[in-house]
């Protein structure tokens, strides 16, 4: 655990208690099961917006709480930790886009509504179906954009894009010149592919580099929520092995699992090690924050991949079944590890940023 | 990649049989079903057959090919091994599949050959060779998984049948079988030695059945609850406290087609091999390379893998056929194909992106919507049928001779 | 990547503190020996001081620096943990290093300090302080490596004085200490309460010393022999019986020190960037990458290992200072440590080619063969100081309460 | 173990009672401490060229025994299994090389010498310290080779070289425009850098194609010799944690020990099978013997790593000792893995044949 403020451990602590008590993973499955057109925890995110933490990120002056993005992990981490179905991270994103490159007239417009919680917001990046920000096609001429972004996180429901076009991010409202397809993936959440055909849009400033900010910025929140996951995952996983009985003896007791067990905890400490540096990278303005966001997105698809395929393994067939989480935390995995570049990808800018 | 195993034998001998099963097969294999084989029935349930299918699995059955080294007199092709390979060659030659298969062909009927009375043999062998009884398997409950021996589903003696009362619980296709074999308890006292194996019909009073969903979304298992069921003890396969080592022997049958003993590898494995399949979807290099080099290192390792566990599967037959005796290759297949299709189909969501991961609806491809839930009930691969983690006690155990704790 | 731990210091408090410490190492420290520092003298063995060295050591032992957070009353810097920071952040910016070490400072002296007499504490404390007198470790036996509470060395209670007989080994510098802590039996009757803390002159008669050579062809350990071998009283440290309490509590210090917790680590990594050193040797694509392509994942893997490794040790002493309590990463560092090195060390194998398995003689880079020493000598980390094997049953069951069968 | 033909069966038996006997790891260690200036043990190649063994690959007309490379591999393993020091390996890679591209008059000369085991000979390619058979510079101007080749097995001794030039492959006898510096790596074996300057050279058919396929027999009979050793290494450990007693307890009892060994051995039945794979591949003249030699060259490479680390590592402390054999097993390894390609030379070349 990084070393926190006192606002920021109230924040956690206020998270956690939230998460755990009004929006577990029995909320999860039942906003799966409802299948409500949003794709999302209608009610929960209502909750979350009057705790403020839509606007967490968002300077005082527009109605936020003007806290970093470490606090915005530190709740990430909660909801993750249950699965919990907000387009919180989504809207974020789009948020930071603004706050990085917003007008003062278009932050005035924005940032307090998206404060108050009165609107969702998505960033859309990708018109492929793996993460590739240089192969950018979608252009604007005379402030109309057009082209086609595939799996938008949270697409279903926002009310503001941030889009991605040849020269950069713009900001696209309203429903004109606007299609959305939901695109139903393993996760259950909100992913939809938007047409704009002509959809008036709005210029950021910061060009290309604004993309790879604010890309860097998605990238860092999600693995705050992949950190929680795994966490969650694994103590599911560790609780399960100390009631399991087999051949008259818990599983706990097993020393091949603990061993495994114990890698698996090794791999956790330095997954949060690197997501918490990357999120710290962030709010202290340093030069390797696309650096550190490498590192951590892919040590954190790795360990999320390693701790959500363990935990049906040593659930055994009782992990099989869709009645049990394991499967929920299997498929959500997949997805995050994914978004915003899988760690293939994350290894090679690692890499490239390195010189090799 | 993804030939079957081959096995040596001596052709010559067999070009009169050859040319037979050639002339069989042009004249009873409809053509229109050349590769249709439906391989995951066992996991989807069983469709209903088009005339063509039910012409197909009837003239199979009637010959007795679908279980091409059984018996003759119970209902099998009556072949030998060599013949039985010149058979399998033949049929992949034209894309024709086995239409006879399930727990009956792959297990209960290998052991019941084995250990069934003379009698049993003449009732339930032929219509296992036929296709027209299911069976399903008896086993796990919700306290015995890997530690099997601890069942507690009970069968109490009454003089000419057993009264059975208790709960099983991955029951493989539960509700679509005739029959289930399974494993209960007729001694309390004793562990392994108090178990027996019997022979259920599923329409018996009492027997409730309740499908399992899975991760998949699919249910081909069950729930499986007995209620005063009673058996004949015509019904009980060997001896009382036999079932341990009757059903142990199953188990060995299961692996071994579990571990992809022939053709099913061939099968699990078929379809483009990975590497063009990344091409597509992630693009190229100047050199004609997957663009993606990290992704391409962990492709090769993978199919090389792949590649290594067809040239063990062919080496353990060879083994098997030179009377080395049995061969220690054949104690790491199950875990080993477990991995390769658990990693094949990582490999696959990784290679397709989000379009890797869709559960159903618009905008995704066919082959993608399967391979994801192929991808979901494959985590399976590695508990069922012995978990990796007994797998592994095993080979320390039985092959490299590391004891417990004395 | 290869940067000490950063430890955030409220610096504008130690302005001044700061000022003073550059002055006095621009005073005492030689330019000569910038960058110079001899890691591997624990393994080579001691060289002869240059007179600038023993200026050196001299002025670091005399201000008590070398330990800059013992007591000053024992010869210790008296220092804050944020005053030793900012010495050390001194010291690292004109390549300054601490030429005060060993198994008396990373060990033996914490430990000394925590449960020594005032008498041991005066005696022993100020030549460590001062790098005078040399320390090993008198732990392991053939017969007791991992389960170190089996050891059977025994010392007899003959009044004012012990006699002790046996055999130890693993002894760390045995051959070039002056003075030996170890681990004897005093009671044969029980396990752990059985065991008792002495320190023993390597000079008193019957202690007899045979180095072991190592496959690095190194022999920095020796098998140490005892026969009666005459130990005072007052070189118990603690009651008799307390042996198992202190040696456990040394090696807290010992794993502590191995898993590199400040600059140790940084040293340990330092060098050029893999990276670097593989587009030297194996050459660079079109694009300026890594020529290998597969190796060049590989690369990017570790040093990314690396980088979490080196946040974690921030993290565990930010932890640590912010009174959140000891932090659980602790618990991983040494193995992650000794991995990380492992994995180093055969990467560089890997770059080099076969000119990277030179041993000896012509035709070879000086940094090559030493990396090949270092290489096969840090097979030895994962072992010693508690095994990989321990530290995960440790993390499994004092961490994650994973208890073993009862 | 793939099935044998009787001949092959008594070859097999034969050589393994030989080295178990008569070249076991202490001969091994002699020859090292003795260190002589063939860097092999002299004795034990005399042996073995007694016992026909120089000649396994040369057909019966010129003085062999006709057999095929699984039969060169079975006796490789054996060796391999005692880290037997003799130039065997380096002896039959030139040996190939003579058996396709030589002569009629050239096979008349050289294969019967070498079937009595009269020379050693050695194959001579590599020009830089990483495997790169396409970075060739060494040439050939009226029949005289000039160029330096690094790091040749066995190139202390041999009196005649097979040397890749920029055409194809060349045979180089006698002394003349030779100059050998001995090479000490880690194994103690020979490795000698050759410099060439203007030696009287002749041609061998088959220009740049005989190089990969000579190159692809040297690399499947070390494939042979890693077997051995990486079987021996294990059968090793395996037989020491059965008798090594901590906490009361064997260590074999240990389980997470007991999952260590049961994955490592299930790698090396893959291994066997790669390897022997390669080999008959070879022998029936398939059209891929190279995926298969890449195959088993790199499933080789790492499985040999595995098993010679974890040799040196469950064995603790004594294994750290040079007393052990453990390090023996753990520097030859290395060498092995990187001559005639690493395995990421041959994954490389794998992807490549694949088509990828």
């Amino acid at each position: 655990m990084a070393v926190l403020t006192e606002e920021q451990t109230m924040l956690r602590d206020m998270a956690r208690e939230w998460a755990d008590n009004e929006s577990p993973v029995t909320a999860f499955r039942k906003m799966r099961d409802a299948a409500p057109a949003e794709f999302y925890d209608v009610e929960a995110w209502r909750a979350q917006a009057e705790m403020g933490w839509a606007g967490i990120l968002i300077p005082e002056a527009h109605g936020g709480a003007g806290m970093g993005y470490l606090s915005l992990g530190l709740v990430l981490e909660q909801l993750g930790r249950n699965l919990a179905a907000t387009p919180l991270a989504a809207t974020a994103a789009a948020t930071s886009a603004l706050i990085l490159g917003g007008s003062e007239a278009q932050q005035a417009e924005w940032l307090p509504r998206i404060a108050a919680g009165e609107l969702v917001a998505a960033l859309a990046v990708d018109e492929a179906p793996r993460f590739a920000p240089e192969r950018i096609e979608a252009r604007v001429e005379g402030g109309k954009l057009t082209g086609i972004k595939q799996f938008v996180a949270e697409g279903d429901s926002a009310q503001l894009f941030v889009v991605a076009a040849m020269d950069g991010l713009y900001l696209v409202s309203g429903e004109e010149g606007v299609t959305r397809s939901p695109r139903k993936l393993t996760d259950s959440r909100s992913h939809a592919e938007i047409r704009f055909d002509g959809a008036p849009a709005e210029k950021l400033e910061g060009g290309t580099d604004l993309l790879t900010q604010v890309t860097d910025r998605a990238a860092a929140a999600l693995c705050a929520e992949m950190l929680g996951m795994a966490e969650a995952a694994f103590a599911q996983t560790n609780d399960y092995l100390k009631t399991r009985v087999q051949f008259g003896q818990v599983l706990a007791s097993f020393q091949a699992l603990q061993h495994r067990m114990a890698k698996m905890f090794t791999e956790l400490e330095l997954m949060r090690s690197a997501v918490e540096g990357a999120l710290e990278a962030i709010d202290s303005g340093r030069a390797d924050v696309s650096q550190e966001v490498s590192l951590a997105k892919a040590v954190a698809g790795e360990t999320l991949h390693l701790v959500s395929r363990e935990m049906v393994q040593l659930h055994g067939g009782i992990g099989m079944t869709d009645e049990h989480d394991a499967g929920f935390y299997l498929k959500r995995a997949r997805v995050l590890e994914a978004m915003w570049g899988n760690a293939a990808w994350h290894r090679d800018r690692f890499a490239r940023l390195g010189g090799y | 990649m993804a030939t079957a195993p081959e096995i040596d034998a001596p052709a010559d001998s067999l070009d009169a049989f050859r040319a037979q099963v050639r002339a069989w097969l042009a004249a009873h294999f409809p053509p229109s079903l050349k590769g249709k084989d439906n391989a995951m029935s066992a996991v989807e349930g069983p469709h209903a057959n088009s005339p063509e299918e039910d012409a197909w699995q009837q003239a199979m059955g009637e010959k007795g090919w679908g279980v091409p080294t059984w018996p003759s007199e119970y209902g099998g092709g009556g072949l030998s091994r060599a013949e039985a390979h010149v058979l399998q060659e033949e049929m992949a030659r034209i894309g024709a599949w086995n239409p006879i298969g399930g727990m009956g062909v792959m297990m209960f009927g290998p052991t019941l050959l084995e250990y069934g009375s003379e009698a049993q043999k003449r009732e339930h062998i032929p219509p296992i060779a036929k296709g027209t009884v299911r069976w399903c398997q008896g086993y796990s409950e919700p306290g015995a998984g890997s530690d099997l021996a601890s069942l507690q589903c009970f069968a109490e003696d009454r003089g000419d049948h057993y009264v059975v009362n208790g709960q099983k619980t991955w029951t493989s296709g539960g509700q679509w079988a005739d029959k289930c074999f399974m494993l209960v308890r007729t001694d309390k006292t004793k562990k392994h030695e108090g178990i027996t194996f019997l022979l259920c019909d599923m329409d018996t009073p009492g027997v409730e059945v309740k499908p399992i969903r899975l991760i998949s979304g699919s249910s081909p298992f069950c729930e499986t609850f007995f209620t005063d069921v009673k058996v004949p003890k015509a019904n009980r396969v060997g001896e009382e406290g036999q079932g341990w080592t009757i059903g142990k022997r199953l188990l060995q049958h299961e692996r071994s087609s579990l571990s992809g003993g022939g053709s099913a590898a061939g099968r699990m494995f078929a379809g483009a091999p990975l590497g063009q399949l990344a091409k597509k979807h992630v693009g190229v290099d100047e050199q004609g390379r997957i663009a993606d080099a990290d992704l391409r290192t962990r492709i090769v390792r993978h199919e090389m893998d792949l590649r290594a566990f067809m040239l063990t599967l062919r080496r353990a037959a060879s083994e098997a056929k030179s009377n080395q005796g049995p061969s220690a290759a054949t104690s790491i297949m199950k875990n080993v194909g477990a991995r390769i299709m658990q990693e094949r189909s990582e490999l696959l969501i990784e290679i397709r992106g989000l379009a890797g991961l869709g559960w159903e609806g618009d905008g995704f491809e066919e082959d993608a919507l399967k391979d994801v839930r192929a991808w979901l009930f494959g985590k399976a691969v590695s508990i069922y049928g012995g978990s990796s983690e007994i797998q592994n006690n095993v080979i320390a155990k039985r092959i490299l001779g590391m004891l417990d704790h004395q």
